[in-house]
């Protein structure tokens, strides 16, 4: 019956904020009807979860009191805060695991606590409907979508530019960056979009593949050493993020590109701000837009739903698949569609 | 009347020394008044079991590294043995009940797992004592020769780890999980509760091991010795080769331990799984008072120091302070802390 | 005849052909040593000569690289100092062997602590050490740690360590250097009861009083080579010499030239801050005055120069020089003012052990050679040669480490360096400590050239022939307090005893 | 006869006295040997270029913890230091053309960027130089002064930069890029080319400045003296607290200029560059024959150490090994590197 109050909480503050302060004013405390809600992020800086976990930030205004920890990379931290934060009180978990396989371990703990549990970001491997407790989920994205979206944007820019084929061999030369080893995204943002290509018939040779651990710096690095060994050779930089695709794209300019008519088409994933401007520019190629507006926003609604007894997916737009997951769509950005990708990064 | 302000100044004396001896523990005490006045629901049975059991995996790596800092050396790779255990661990003890096992063929019984905890002790022991031959016997400097043990076991748990696939290894034997994450033993107070976990014993037991070795044996001995001056123990007959060997593979097979017992309290396996441990167990070590020059420690100053580094940690998270801002208060306390304590050692000159 | 000189002729240690050679130096060249049972063998020569890296071979610590090391009649070629010890060979070092944050008991049951199951037996290893220092009539609590401890008493522990193996072959390589006269005597008794045991003792020491008092006989080495071995009764101070240096030296000590003047350094009531304190000390320096500074261990002569040399910190009192006070807050203001210190303990506050000669030549006169804060080469390489040749450093080169020189050439750096700071004051704690008597013999031609030039110099020395020998006054130190100042030429060594005792 | 023997021996003695002592070299140049075997299409002058484009900012960063380690201490903060000095650094100097800059009524000639720069160095200077102060004066052992410091340092940095939005600064002036990305000369060999870029200019220029300082100057034999031993550099009228703080100084300087130099070539910053720099540039000082004990070292060694470490990663990178095994490699070289070379220091028995 509620859906209407809870239905858009960015644009419905103003609802939220007038009924909380009428239950602050029955219980005579300030903060008492704001769940607190636990949030563990799997490393403060990286720079796509900075925007998803601004995203909750501002989700949570007015409607939940959120806990932030910075689980820096190590599982056994983010256990510990975890446990922490069970200590304290708190009414709802969202965590971005550090070791997806993790998950059982942190749903445990918040099982014996009976608080619900909201996993974001990072899916453990086996489906999170195979975690033995009922008031667990995940919000997130399909890891194989940004690898097919990927596939499908470079394939069409490779069709309509049979010039990017400097040699002239008919065959697409290309080097990889990946993130980290052993990220769902990263496995898969690897493994479909060359699937994708190939299955669009564009026959490809790898000349380079290392992971560049979703960061500038080493993508830099990496691009530098391979512009040194491979020179012309290379005429298609595919990279799982666009953290690694900003390096790439400095250690191109660095190299004499993009200028002077010198091109190389270079892709990424998430369509941070950043690699907008470059799109914009017409340096990069395009980028797969990993929504965090949504997954930070929905990840937040359903820890206050279900912290409140509610329905899960009370007043949201998204519905679980059998997995208990909520999908949060990947789109293809070209300098076409800017804007939408924009929108999502809160830059309008 | 000479001799009574005498007297006086003199008793003066002595309580300043005793604060300054006492030091590192007024700091702990006032730190956990001013985390108590932020919140002072963080008082409780629960948060001290808590504190207690989350320090343990903690404690006996820093137990380990302790014996080699005393050694005048260092351990760089301890995060990477955490590593090794966790991955080879994982992949040897996951669920009978599991589908996707890795090795499905893998026998699951009591004995199997205990097998393989002890196969992977020495796993680490051995690493470990490869540390040890390689300053002892080939004279690299502990830094160089554990740097270089870090990147190899890296990179070799790293490439098992994607042989097996590169995804988190998961579903882990559940009895195995049991021996660390079960409790002995709880008690309730109210709605409030302490308990001993299985973590705690084990961590209580390095300690008695270790304060053992370090005060009753020859072993003990003769590591001050020749962490103290190394010259004057070979001269009596010590053998340095010999010793720091011993000290090297105690230290692995409690690295060993805590690799397991961190990843039965995971439930799954990374190769990422212990990044960044050895920084946490040195500065635990050195807050604890064991000098890096070597000859000088003591087992309770270790404790001491990994307790103070999880009460930081605890009680950061638990008042809420803002994660980048967490950083900078921690980096105050222990400036603080270890200013306040160096007063003692510093000479009357 | 007792049965004790019937096994005087045995040998218990026969070295012949011991050659070692280390990068640059021919340390050892065909040299020979035998040691008779019971007796005490006295190995000489100046500093470098090779005798420490002698003993070193014989006890495991280096490997020679010829020759032959027979142990009662049997080869052998110990690989370290564990199977010396464990067949009877034990040693007193040169350079303090010690682990000084631990306890006395804990250095002395080293590499061999009594057992009980796995525990070491901390009641044992405490009786036993009660028992040992009792026999050996030392006063040290064993519970003690070796940093508390004076040189003095740490050199104890090690003798006593050294005694305590019940070895047959004891080396004592300069077992003297920081003992007092009583200790020396003290010494010189376990001496004797281990030789009535059958013990052979090889005693290395550069104090000529010491070998014709201890020794029965006396091998005298130079350069490296085997020179002769006599008989202790038929030797005399001048014999040694000559075997040692390869000429006559018949002076001791140098003729004194030097004329005392006005006075230029006075201190007034002076207190040190931190325990050990010095408790109100005055006197006054002359003109081209040597003023001794005698006292019995733990009389605060050290803490005497060390206050005055800024590095101790003082509690009250005044220093003038020249009628006007100076502060010597720290070392740096010290030698600004004119003045210098040779410390006692040459390893800890002496020497730059990894960096070489040069570098330890210049550093305390670095300011001389900067402009800028540039330092001129030329300059400080010149200075360099100096210290090398005027104190007759044995070194390869000046780029050697000075860590690899034998003792007594680091000591004659360590003065060398003060000396080119050209101090107006000379403070010198026990500066000739360790040295041979034909560095002595230079050493004290320096002091007294400076004194002619019209420098001040403090020598504290617990030698007294030395404190005799050289200087102009005695000042003595007891528990603290200056016990009296006494006229060198018309004193006698009871009065300065006598007066060492006053405060006790 | 006997003499021709002997003297055939002493030569035969004396290459390998030379093999010795020049072993980290050949080191280097087998390494170099087999990875050309591997591929030789590594030989050429751009290659050659680009390593030693990459090794200048890490040259930089360990010619000034160099002389920390000298002086027996340790840095744990550098990393930190250039994330500070890239993230601050960014937020000033930012394209003028760009749309979205976080200050954009800050001034973008080239006076103010000079000033930034100024600003930038003098900050990180001043990080240093409380380094120093925590350890000269206060007495703090280096490993916690520094690790505080590093906490403090990132926890402030990434305050500053969430405060800022928390994303990638981006849109560096293109004036700053092209001092840190420019090349000063370019030299054509066919297709081939050498270049000499502006880093290469300001590794070089440090390299010079540090090597007169450390051999020529007051203030570098104070430092080795106060590493070699402090009591005694203390009794010979060195101020410990001065040459302390003067070599933090001086290595802020460096960190300083290393770290706005890295953002330069990196075009954009976030709070996480720098990470790990510390472990490269202690690293190449120990494998470069610093000594962690204090009071050994030379130029010469870090500039080698730093050119092993990048030939190491160019290498590897460039011969395509799996990057796992990379680890494996590159930590059985360094091991092997320093197993070789530490054979000159073993003292003759
Ligand atoms: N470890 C070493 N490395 C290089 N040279 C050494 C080493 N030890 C000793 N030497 C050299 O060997 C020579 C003999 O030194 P040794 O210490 O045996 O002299 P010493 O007779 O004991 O002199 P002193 O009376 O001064 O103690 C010296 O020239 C010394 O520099
Ligand atoms: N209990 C102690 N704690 C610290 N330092 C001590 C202690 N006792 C002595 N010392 C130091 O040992 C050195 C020698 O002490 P002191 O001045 O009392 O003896 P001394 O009369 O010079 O005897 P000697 O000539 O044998 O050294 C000084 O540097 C002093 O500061
Ligand atoms: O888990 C962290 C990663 O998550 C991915 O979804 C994202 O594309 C990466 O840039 C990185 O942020
Ligand atoms: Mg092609
Ligand atoms: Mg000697």
């Amino acid at each position: 019956g509620s859906k209407e109050k809870d239905a858009e909480p960015t644009g419905g503050n103003d609802s939220n904020q007038s009924s909380s302060e009428k239950d602050q004013g029955n219980k005579g405390d300030n903060s008492a009807d704001k769940p607190k809600v636990g949030v563990t992020i799997y490393k403060f800086d990286d720079n796509f979860m900075t925007y998803t976990r601004n995203a909750m930030t501002s989700a949570a205004e007015g409607n939940a009191e959120l806990v932030m920890n910075d689980s820096q990379n190590n599982q056994s931290v983010q256990n510990d805060q975890v446990d922490v934060m069970i200590n304290k009180g708190v009414k709802a978990l969202v965590i971005n695991l550090v070791d997806p396989g993790a998950a059982p371990t942190i749903a445990d703990k918040a099982k014996a606590a009976d608080i619900p549990l909201i996993f974001v970001n990072k899916e453990y491997p086996e489906g999170t409907d195979k975690i033995d407790y009922d008031k667990v989920w995940y919000v997130g994205t399909q890891s194989k979508e940004s690898g097919d979206i990927q596939g499908k944007l470079v394939a069409e820019a490779w069709k309509a530019h049979p010039e990017w084929d400097r040699n002239g061999d008919g065959v697409m030369q290309y080097v990889m960056l990946m993130g980290e080893p052993g990220h769902p995204d990263a496995e898969a943002r690897t493994k479909y979009s060359v699937e994708y290509i190939k299955d669009e018939g564009i026959r490809v040779e790898e000349l380079e593949k290392q992971t560049g651990m979703w960061d500038a710096t080493k993508g830099k690095e990496l691009m530098t050493t391979w512009l040194g060994k491979e020179g012309d050779k290379i005429e298609m930089v595919l990279c799982n993020n666009d953290g690694m695709a900003l390096g790439v794209v400095e250690a191109l300019k660095a190299d004499g590109y993009f200028s002077d008519g010198k091109y190389m088409p270079v892709v990424g994933v998430d369509a941070i701000p950043e690699a907008l401007d470059l799109i914009q520019q017409d340096i990069m190629l395009g980028t797969v837009l990993n929504d965090p507006l949504n997954q930070g926003r929905v990840s937040i609604e359903m820890a206050i739903n279900s912290a409140a007894g509610k329905d899960v997916l009370d007043g949201l737009d998204f519905s679980l698949d059998e997995t208990k997951a909520v999908r949060i769509p990947y789109q293809p950005i070209t300098k076409d569609n800017l804007d939408l990708a924009k929108k999502a990064y809160g830059m309008e | 009347m000479d001799k009574i302000i005498r007297k006086i100044s003199f008793d003066k004396k002595k309580i300043s020394d005793l604060l300054l001896k006492y030091a590192i523990y007024f700091v702990l005490l006032i730190m956990i008044i001013v985390i108590i006045i932020e919140d002072s629901s963080i008082v409780s049975w629960r948060s001290l079991a808590t504190i207690l059991t989350q320090a343990s995996t903690r404690c006996m790596l820093a137990l380990g590294v302790g014996g080699i800092i005393v050694l005048a050396g260092t351990d760089l790779s301890i995060g990477r043995m955490v590593g090794l255990a966790g991955v080879v661990g994982a992949s040897l003890m996951q669920s009978p009940g599991f589908s996707r096992r890795i090795f499905p063929n893998l026998p699951t019984s009591g004995w199997f797992i205990a097998l393989s905890i002890l196969f992977i002790i020495l796993l680490v022991t051995f690493a470990s004592f490869i540390n040890g031959w390689l300053t002892a016997k080939l004279h690299i400097t502990p830094f160089i020769a554990t740097l270089g043990m870090q990147l190899v076991l890296y990179g070799a748990a790293s490439s098992y780890y994607n042989a097996l696939g590169g995804s988190p290894i998961t579903s882990l034997n559940e009895g195995f999980k049991y021996i660390a994450q079960g409790k002995l033993l709880k008690l309730k107070f109210g709605s409030d509760e302490f308990y001993i976990s299985f973590l705690m014993i084990f961590a209580l037991i390095s300690i008695l091991f270790i304060w053992f070795i370090w005060n009753k044996t020859r072993i003990g001995k003769n590591m001050f010795a020749v962490g103290g001056n190394a010259e004057a123990a070979a001269v009596s007959g010590v053998s340095i080769v010999k010793t720091t060997l011993i000290i090297y593979v105690i230290a692995g097979v409690l690295y060993g331990a805590a690799g397991l017992l961190e990843l039965g309290r995971t439930g799954s396996a990374t190769n990422n799984l212990g990044l960044g441990y050895e920084l946490d167990a040195i500065s635990a070590c050195v807050v604890g008072g064991v000098s890096l020059m070597g000859g000088v420690g003591s087992v309770a100053g270790i404790v001491t120091g990994v307790i103070i580094f999880q009460v930081i940690n605890f009680g950061l998270a638990y008042i809420g302070v803002d994660p980048y801002l967490q950083y900078v208060v921690k980096g105050m306390i222990i400036l603080i802390a270890v200013a306040i304590d160096t007063r003692k050692y510093i000479k009357k000159k | 005849m007792n049965m004790n000189e019937q096994k005087q002729n045995e040998l218990v240690l026969e070295m012949t052909g011991i050659t070692k050679e280390f990068p640059g130096v021919k340390a050892l060249d065909n040299v020979k040593f035998a040691l008779r049972q019971g007796t005490v063998h006295a190995l000489m020569g100046e500093n470098g000569a090779g005798k420490s890296t002698l003993m070193k071979c014989l006890f495991g610590i280096f490997l020679k690289d010829a020759g032959t090391i027979k142990v009662s009649g049997k080869e052998i070629s110990y690989k370290n100092a564990k199977e010396a010890l464990e067949n009877g060979v034990s040693m007193v070092h040169q350079e303090l062997n010690q682990v000084r944050q631990t306890r006395v008991v804990d250095n002395i049951w080293l590499g061999r602590f009594p057992m009980q199951g796995i525990v070491v037996d901390e009641k044992q290893m405490y009786d036993r050490t009660k028992k040992i220092f009792e026999d050996l009539n030392i006063d040290i609590d064993p519970k003690e740690k070796i940093e508390n401890l004076s040189v003095s008493q740490a050199q104890m522990v090690e003798i006593a360590k050294a005694v305590s193996y019940n070895a047959k072959i004891v080396v004592m390589d300069e077992p003297t250097s920081s003992l007092t006269e009583k200790e020396v005597h003290h010494l010189f008794r376990i001496i004797n009861s281990l030789k009535e045991q059958g013990v052979g003792i090889i005693y290395i020491s550069h104090k000529m009083e010491e070998i014709l008092e201890i020794a029965d006989e006396v091998t005298v080495m130079r350069d490296g080579k085997y020179i002769a071995t006599e008989s202790a009764d038929d030797l005399t101070t001048d014999r040694i010499i000559k075997l040692m240096v390869g000429r006559d030296l018949t002076n001791r000590f140098p003729e004194k030239k030097n004329k005392p003047s006005e006075v230029i350094l006075e201190v007034k009531e002076l207190k040190s801050f931190y325990a050990p304190k010095v408790k109100g000390v005055s006197f006054e320096l002359r003109k081209g005055e040597i003023l001794g500074v005698a006292g019995l261990m733990g009389s605060r002569r050290t803490e005497l120069l060390e206050t005055i040399f800024g590095i101790s910190k003082k509690e009250s009192g005044n220093i003038y020089l020249h009628g006007k006070e100076v502060k010597n807050n720290n070392a740096r203001e010290a030698i600004k003012n004119g003045f210098a210190l040779v410390t006692e303990e040459r390893r800890k506050t002496g020497l730059f052990a990894g960096l070489s000669v040069y570098f330890n030549s210049i550093i305390s006169n670095i300011d001389s050679y900067c402009s800028g804060g540039v330092i001129n080469e030329s300059k400080s390489k010149v200075d360099t040669k100096w210290v090398i040749d005027s104190m007759r450093v044995k070194t390869p080169s000046e780029k050697t480490k000075i860590g690899t020189l034998s003792g007594g050439n680091q000591q004659k750096v360590v003065i060398g360096k003060w000396l080119l700071t050209n101090p107006e004051i000379l403070l010198l704690d026990e500066p000739t400590r360790g040295i041979d008597v034909g560095a002595k013999y230079e050493i004290y031609q320096l002091i007294n050239e400076l004194a002619c030039n019209g420098k001040g110099v403090i020598v504290i020395s617990s030698e007294m022939p030395e404190l005799f020998g050289i200087t102009d006054r005695i000042i003595v130190m007891s528990n603290g307090h200056l016990a009296g100042c006494v006229e060198t030429a018309s004193t006698t060594q009871e009065e300065v005893l006598a007066l060492a005792a006053k405060y006790i």
